[in-house]
């Protein structure tokens, strides 16, 4: 794979149909890569990487690249599609200067499950189809490699890539996956548990923004948390309240727009499961207004800037059951 | 008294226009002294003891006239048999009596006649 | 920093009584930014307004805290006051420590105490107030009037007489209305026709005037003084213009069985009729329903004998779209159906009528030649039994629970015309009770039973027994104490009078508000009877609640009335508190225009600057102060909170949050 | 389909022929009709009482047996249906009466109404379907003007029967049609036939079945039909010169071709 | 707050300003009794709350927040009570995921004639939160007043 999207970059690039693309490199340790634009073939054959630890969804970097001059070539996964889409339809990417090669996917790997696995001081991983070798400090070990795969990999809502010019492999389908499981189970528990559930996970939190800083749905041009203005001007959480406030309302902003991408607690370096609250807003969504998916088509109204008449009343969080 | 008939029946008799549809409707009405809408009233203003010595309480067909096409929903039927339940739960005021039911038969009579009899005007 | 005056109110006692408001003006006078603070027993008085006034000049107040009644009651006025002396009138506050205070509360120390928090509140906001000022909106000179019964005529000839162009829409192919349908008209007994026919001819001929008939309105949008209103005029496979309504297509159409709705169904019309002689426009519409042509495609026959030309089957529902700046809304009511009280066998012998039918029976125009004939065998009948309150005053689920209110007058009336036409006839009329309210009413009803020896008997019909020619009518007597077994002729009924049923859908694309019942709600129940909550939107007519014809009439006119009032102005104020972007934190994701209601926001692409002295074009919302309405629903949707609503903004209300929770 | 089924008392001793004709119907129209074991009486008249609860237990175990079945409740008897489809409505709405009546069955699984109740009638028309049973129909009763008696217990009260339009009910006459022949409507048949007073007031019984027969003659019908035993006791005994009266299930077994003569 | 005194809710009612403040205005013309730590914020629209302003009177020490707007169908503004009604569903539904109390929070929609609704409504709702007892989940500690 990583030939073949090597190979697309430097064709694209050489035959100018585009003036950048966008891709990946080696951050500070192999399984760390990061987005980067290459403007030359030089720079692709160098330090261009695909691997299983791509897993940056590299969308919102066209809100400023599809601006900056000239086309841009992008490489998107099934789910950054979606995102992509979802930027599309809020006028955030200008699509004209786009290139999508949309790329099939297997699932992206969470290197804390591979250390979890027992393998600390990873120097390589190399990828089979159902087994990953990991070479460590110390030994080598065989791993399986879906027992490596990232939480919303496991549960991937779909394997489709939903706009593209260009694919590379066979694009998928829709499936359907239990990924509201945990949020069923939350909603099963108590309330007080529920509380001592979040504010576990909560105050953790330490306010890095890094959830917010990869969030396609986050890309305001200035957050209410950095506005003097906006009465919400916040930093650093201070207190429990501050970190209940700073994900709720984030959750809200995105909510209706978050296709489910998953990188807000891929990223979060407390491993905060903040999905969660977004996968709620789905869920509630979903049972309550209708299936809906951000993203996934350039059409259909988002459910929080929709209505019917007969909308369930806000009671209803009563009247569903549970405790 | 007054409170446990308005309370077992579930009757407010406050709800009466006094239009008289009750007693317009009532097929028993030439068999009772007071006649449906008289019987709402005098719940009202508390005229029981008047209410509970009447015959017409046991001449009722519980046919529901009253209580489909009285347009405010107060039901009269309904008091009636409250009425006639807090006499007929009162020691020795049963209306019927086993004794007096084989004299009444007759071949073709159907079961239900006497056990529907013995239900309303028996303890 | 601003310099806040505090103004206490007593309201008499209305405030004083259970808010120490010499406590509250003293607390209040310690909260920052506050430079005089005081209390005065009538602040809307004259007296009053002159304190502010002179404190506003005294201390260099640059906004004013008024502590009084609801700003919905003295809001204006204190702006007003306070403008006069030269501070913008959105640097005032009220906080409203009556109703929301000193009415509700019993404790003086609780009132005091919740005074002074909703005082802070106000203060807390009027920190973060700016002067705003209001814009305008252009005012279309021209209305419209949904419904062509006597109501909407009234409406229109008033406002075409001050000179504006008026818009009739009416779902018949004629107007009149009900009022076309009744005999003679209580308690003048003058006959309906008389007075009406010239009303619609008025209305045709008044150069102003424009009627749509056979039309109804398709959607409405905008709001006040540039409602912007789609009309569908129904097909009626006849050209207005060329038709010349002479009547010779309604005599040689060969479908001769089709109910007669002008008489309710007593008899029959051909497939293209003329509702009746007075219509207006005189002309010719094809039931679509019973037409063979139309539904098989043979026939043609008023197309052949139409010398005009005007029949045209291939004739579409055509649709137009026109501005207005002010709608009455006049679309009257019905009886209502029957089937619920089929004790009364109205469904079982023709014989039991309701009273519109019985006003047809005995019109000169009307199925019987105005000869009072049973439907059922053509014969005279000599008992008639007339039945009130058939649906009204009932319990919610029995029927409605309004009284009527023209039903007593016009069954008196009917009875009388019984007697006296037809003396022979005995007539029952049975009551619940008999409301006569109004100008000469009592004494009609009097005349009834005392001259004309109509039966009046308080009591109600419990059954109808259609039996051998004859209908049997159980009924009590309630002052005789007795029941009664009648053998009638004729059973009248006195249905319920319901709203159209289009006036529901109708009330929803006007966003006016009706009530449980289906009848459009006033502004205000006593001061504002012809005005709907929603601005721009008249009540005509029976569509606000029962009514007879003076009183619909004399509704009418206060409905023109207020049109013109309108509709003199040349431009609206509009309203100042409206939604503006930040356009440096706009993300242009259209959010907030998905969610207006007006239409009011647009995009731009717009130059900016951007680090290094690049420029960057970003797109970026755009609201229309004329058009935005100030609801506040694209602050909520922007997630940047790039859109704010002036007078209402998200840092004006957390302080008063701030204030309340501290 | 199989639906469980409460005959009631007198359906069992007087009123055979309703059961029977019933029974042989629903086997040709394709329902069965499961007898539920060991039922009780329904308690013969609906206990307008709100404290009355004795007298609803009985048409509570019926009820709960057809839950326990998974079964609609059909009912034929006029007066075995409202009593039993009442005192389902009351546990239904009414918390008092359902929380006493569980507390006194000492039920394991609480009852609260889940049962749904049918009249024979409903399961013809709205299961069967008038015109399916039309199909079915092998000896029309062509020509025969019949009178539909409803009487009182089964339209009323119409909010909590909801059978049909108390005031103007029509499925017996579209059943009527059904069977080939052509109702007759007239006023009274909906007028109460005052059978529960017969055996107190039999001269008032009287009265009232003479009026109710002379308004059937009059419109024109040459037989009454009915569901209920004790209209037909009422009707047939009581009449002075009265129509002849039959079971709507009788007329039913004869149209289709079940009823031996 | 010591032991015996009675817990006094800090109540937060937002009103928009055609239905539901008139409505409590109306309460008031009637005089309706309602306990006076519910005190009302009027806004334009019930569209125009947004979540923050929810946030921010808990985080400031209100005990519950209620939303009061026009009958679905009789907004003023035509729709702002449709969007209300989902943004609504959605916090709270999120709130309560969050552990939050579901009582603390809730939408009624009353009309300028329903002055008893609206005082009916204030007294129920000050009832539910008093039995809640002082916001302990949602609040800023910095904030409490003591």
């Amino acid at each position: 794979m990583q030939k073949r999207i090597k190979e697309k970059a430097l064709e694209l690039l050489n035959t100018g149909v585009v003036d950048r693309v966008l891709g990946w490199k080696i951050g500070e340790f192999f399984y760390d890569l990061t987005p980067a634009v290459f403007e030359t073939a030089e720079e692709v054959e160098e330090n261009f990487v695909y691997s299983g630890f791509s897993g940056a969804n590299l969308s919102k970097y066209l809100i400023a690249q599809s601006r900056a001059g000239g086309k841009v070539a992008v490489f998107l996964k099934p789910c950054d599609s979606y995102s992509f889409q979802q930027l599309l339809k809020e006028h955030r990417i200008l699509r004209e200067n786009v290139y999508v090669v949309g790329i099939s996917c297997d699932g992206m790997l969470d290197i804390e499950k591979i250390r979890a696995a027992g393998c600390d001081g990873v120097i390589a991983v190399k990828e089979n189809v159902d087994s990953l070798e990991v070479e460590t400090l110390y030994d080598k070990k065989t791993l399986n490699r879906n027992d490596c795969l990232l939480e919303r990999c496991l549960v991937c809502k779909s394997k489709k890539v939903v706009v593209f010019d260009e694919m590379i492999g066979e694009n998928g389908e829709e499936q359907e996956t239990a990924r509201f499981e945990m949020v069923a189970k939350l909603e099963a528990m108590s309330p007080e548990d529920r509380f001592e559930f979040w504010r576990g996970e909560l105050s953790r939190c330490i306010r890095c923004n890094a959830c917010r800083n990869v969030c396609p749905a986050c890309s305001c041009e200035k957050c209410v948390f950095d506005n003097d203005k906006s009465g919400l001007r916040n930093k650093a959480a201070a207190d429990d309240f501050e970190e209940n406030l700073f994900h709720l309302i984030r959750a809200f902003h995105v909510a209706g727009r978050c296709t489910d991408c998953g990188e807000c607690s891929r990223v979060c370096p407390q491993n905060i499961p903040l999905h969660l609250l977004n996968r709620k807003y789905i869920k509630d969504i979903n049972e309550l207004y209708g299936e809906y998916q951000a993203g996934a088509d350039m059409e259909t109204k988002s459910p929080l800037t929709n209505f019917t008449f007969e909308d369930c009343e806000p009671s209803i969080i009563h009247e569903r059951g549970g405790v | 008294m007054v409170d446990f008939v308005k309370r077992i029946s579930g009757v407010n008799p406050r709800k009466c226009m006094k239009c008289g549809k009750c007693s317009a409707s009532c097929p028993a009405y030439d068999e009772m002294e007071y006649h449906p809408h008289q019987f709402v009233d005098m719940v009202e203003t508390g005229r029981l003891e008047e209410l509970m010595n009447s015959k017409g309480i046991y001449t009722c067909l519980s046919c529901f006239a009253c209580v489909e096409r009285c347009p405010r929903s107060v039901e009269p039927a309904k008091l009636i048999e409250a009425v006639r339940t807090a006499v007929v739960r009162q020691q020795d005021k049963t209306h019927l009596k086993p004794d007096a039911i084989p004299a009444l038969l007759d071949d073709e009579l159907p079961q239900q006649a006497i056990t529907s009899a013995f239900r309303k005007y028996r303890k | 920093m601003q310099r806040i005056g505090v103004f206490v109110c007593w309201c008499g006692s209305n405030i004083a009584a259970t808010v120490d408001v010499e406590k509250v003006s003293q607390v209040l006078a310690q909260e920052p930014g506050v430079v005089f603070s005081t209390n005065y027993q009538y602040m809307c008085s004259q007296a009053g307004q002159e304190m502010i006034q002179q404190s506003i000049k005294e201390y260099g107040l640059t906004g004013v805290v008024v502590c009084s009644c609801s700003p919905r009651m003295h809001e204006t006025t204190f702006r007003k006051t306070c403008e006069k002396a030269g501070i913008n009138p959105h640097m005032v506050e009220i906080a409203n420590i009556r109703e929301q205070c000193s009415w509700i509360h019993k404790d003086k120390e609780v009132g005091t105490e919740k005074a002074i928090i909703l005082g802070r509140a106000a203060i807390a906001k009027v920190h973060l107030n700016t002067p705003l000022t209001a814009g305008t909106s252009p005012v279309v000179k021209r209305a419209l009037v949904i419904g062509g019964g006597i109501a909407g005529i009234q409406t229109a000839l008033d406002i075409a007489d001050a000179g504006f162009e008026v818009d009739i829409v009416e779902k018949q192919p004629t107007i009149g209305g009900k009022m076309t349908q009744i005999d003679k008209t209580f308690p003048t007994l003058d006959c309906a026709a008389c007075i009406l026919t010239p009303k619609m001819v008025d209305a045709a001929q008044n150069e102003k005037i424009h009627i749509y008939s056979y039309s109804e309105v398709e959607s409405v949008k905008g709001f006040v003084g540039n409602f912007n209103v789609t009309i569908k005029k129904k097909a009626r496979y006849v050209d207005e213009v060329k038709c010349t309504g002479c009547g010779l297509c309604t005599e040689k159409c060969p479908q001769k069985k089709v109910p007669n709705l002008f008489n309710l169904g007593l008899d029959n019309r051909r497939a293209i009729y003329i509702p009746f002689a007075q219509a207006v426009p005189k002309v010719a519409t094809i039931d679509a329903d019973y037409c063979t042509m139309l539904k098989s495609g043979k026939c043609g026959v008023c197309s052949k004998v139409c010398t005009a030309g005007a029949i045209n089957y291939q004739q579409k529902d055509e649709f137009f779209e026109q501005q207005y700046g002010a709608i009455v809304v006049a679309t009257g009511f019905n009886p209502i159906k029957l089937d619920k009280y089929d004790e009364f066998a109205y469904s079982q012998s023709p014989d039991v009528v309701t009273s519109l039918e019985f006003e047809r029976l005995m019109n000169a125009a009307g199925p019987t030649g105005g000869t009072l004939l049973r439907p059922s065998d053509g014969e005279h009948p000599h008992t008639i039994v007339f039945v009130q309150c058939v649906g009204s005053r009932c319990d919610d689920e029995k029927g409605k629970p309004y009284c009527s209110k023209i039903c007593c007058m016009y069954t008196a009336k009917h009875a009388m015309l019984c007697r006296e036409k037809y003396p022979d006839t005995d007539v029952y009329v049975f009551y619940i009770d008999v409301r006569t309210p109004g100008k000469n009413f009592d004494e009609f009803y009097r005349r009834a039973v005392e001259e004309y020896g109509v039966h009046y008997i308080k009591g109600m019909v419990g059954k109808v027994v259609p039996q051998d020619g004859k209908l049997k009518v159980q009924a009590s007597d309630l002052l005789g104490n007795r029941q009664l077994h009648i053998d009638a002729d004729m059973v009248v009924l006195a249905a319920a009078i319901e709203p159209d049923e289009t006036a529901r859908p109708l009330a929803t694309k006007l966003t006016a508000s009706m009530d449980t019942n289906d009848f459009f709600t006033e502004a205000h129940p006593k001061l504002r009877p012809v005005e709907s909550p929603t601005a721009g939107i008249f009540l005509s007519g029976a569509c606000q609640g029962p009514k007879d014809i003076p009183e619909t009439v004399a509704q009418a006119s206060a409905a023109a009335a207020k049109v013109i009032g309108l509709l003199c102005k040349d431009n609206l104020t509009c309203n100042p508190c409206t939604a503006e972007p930040n356009e440096l934190m706009c993300n242009g994701c259209s959010s907030c225009e998905k969610v207006c209601p007006y239409g009011a926001i647009t995009y731009v692409d717009k130059e900016f600057r951007g680090p290094n002295r690049t420029t960057l074009i970003r797109r970026v919302a755009q609201v229309n102060p004329a058009v935005c309405q100030g609801c506040g629903a694209c602050t909520v949707a922007c997630p940047s909170g790039a859109m704010d609503l002036k007078g209402f903004s998200n840092q004006q209300i957390m302080a008063e949050v701030d204030a309340i929770c501290r | 389909m199989t639906y469980s089924y409460f005959p009631g008392c007198t359906l069992k001793t007087k009123g055979k022929d309703l059961d029977r004709y019933a029974r042989i119907s629903a086997t040709a129209l394709g329902f069965e009709l499961d007898e539920i074991p060991q039922w009780q009486c329904c308690g013969a008249v609906y206990p307008m009482s709100k404290d009355e609860i004795g007298t609803r237990l009985s048409s509570v175990r019926a009820l709960i047996s057809a839950k326990e079945q998974g079964r609609e409740l059909v009912t034929l008897c006029s007066a075995c249906h409202h009593v039993i489809k009442r005192v389902n409505g009351d546990v239904r709405n009414d918390e008092q009466i359902r929380d006493k009546v569980n507390r006194y069955l000492k039920l394991d699984d609480a009852y609260s109404g889940e049962t749904n109740v049918l009249h024979y009638l409903e399961v013809l028309r709205d299961r069967i379907g008038f015109a399916a049973l039309k199909e079915k129909v092998t000896n029309p009763l062509t020509g025969m003007k019949i009178g539909a008696y409803y009487g009182c217990l089964l339209l009323r009260p119409g909010k909590e029967m909801g059978f049909d339009n108390p005031e103007n009910p029509t499925i017996l006459e579209d059943f009527i049609r059904a069977v080939g022949a052509d109702p007759v409507i007239y006023a009274k048949r909906n007028e109460c036939c005052g059978g529960y007073c017969t055996i107190e007031n039999r001269n008032y019984a009287k009265k009232q079945v003479d009026g109710i027969m002379e308004n059937a003659k009059a419109q024109g019908a040459q037989m009454l039909i009915t569901a209920c035993p004790l209209c037909m006791y009422n009707l047939k005994e009581n009449a002075t010169d009265g129509l002849e009266v039959k079971y709507f299930t009788e007329l039913l077994a004869q149209a289709l071709g079940l009823k031996e003569e | 707050m010591s032991v015996n005194e009675q817990f006094q809710p800090t109540i937060v009612a937002f009103c928009c300003n055609w239905c539901s403040y008139a409505g409590a205005d109306l309460s008031g013309t009637n005089r309706l009794q309602y306990p006076a730590n519910v005190k009302i914020i009027r806004i334009p629209c019930s569209c125009r709350l947004n979540p923050m302003f929810i946030l921010r009177a808990f985080q400031k020490g209100a005990d519950g927040v209620i939303l009061c707007g026009c009958h679905p169908g009789d907004c003023h503004y035509t729709t702002g009570n449709y969007y209300a009604r989902r943004r609504m569903t959605l916090l709270f539904s999120m709130l309560d995921f969050m552990g939050i109390e579901r009582g603390r929070t809730r939408v009624e929609w009353v009309s300028a004639a329903e002055g008893a609704k609206f005082a009916a409504t204030m007294n129920e709702f000050v009832d539910t939160i008093t039995k809640l007892g002082p916001n302990r989940r949602l609040e800023d500690l910095r904030c409490r007043k003591e």
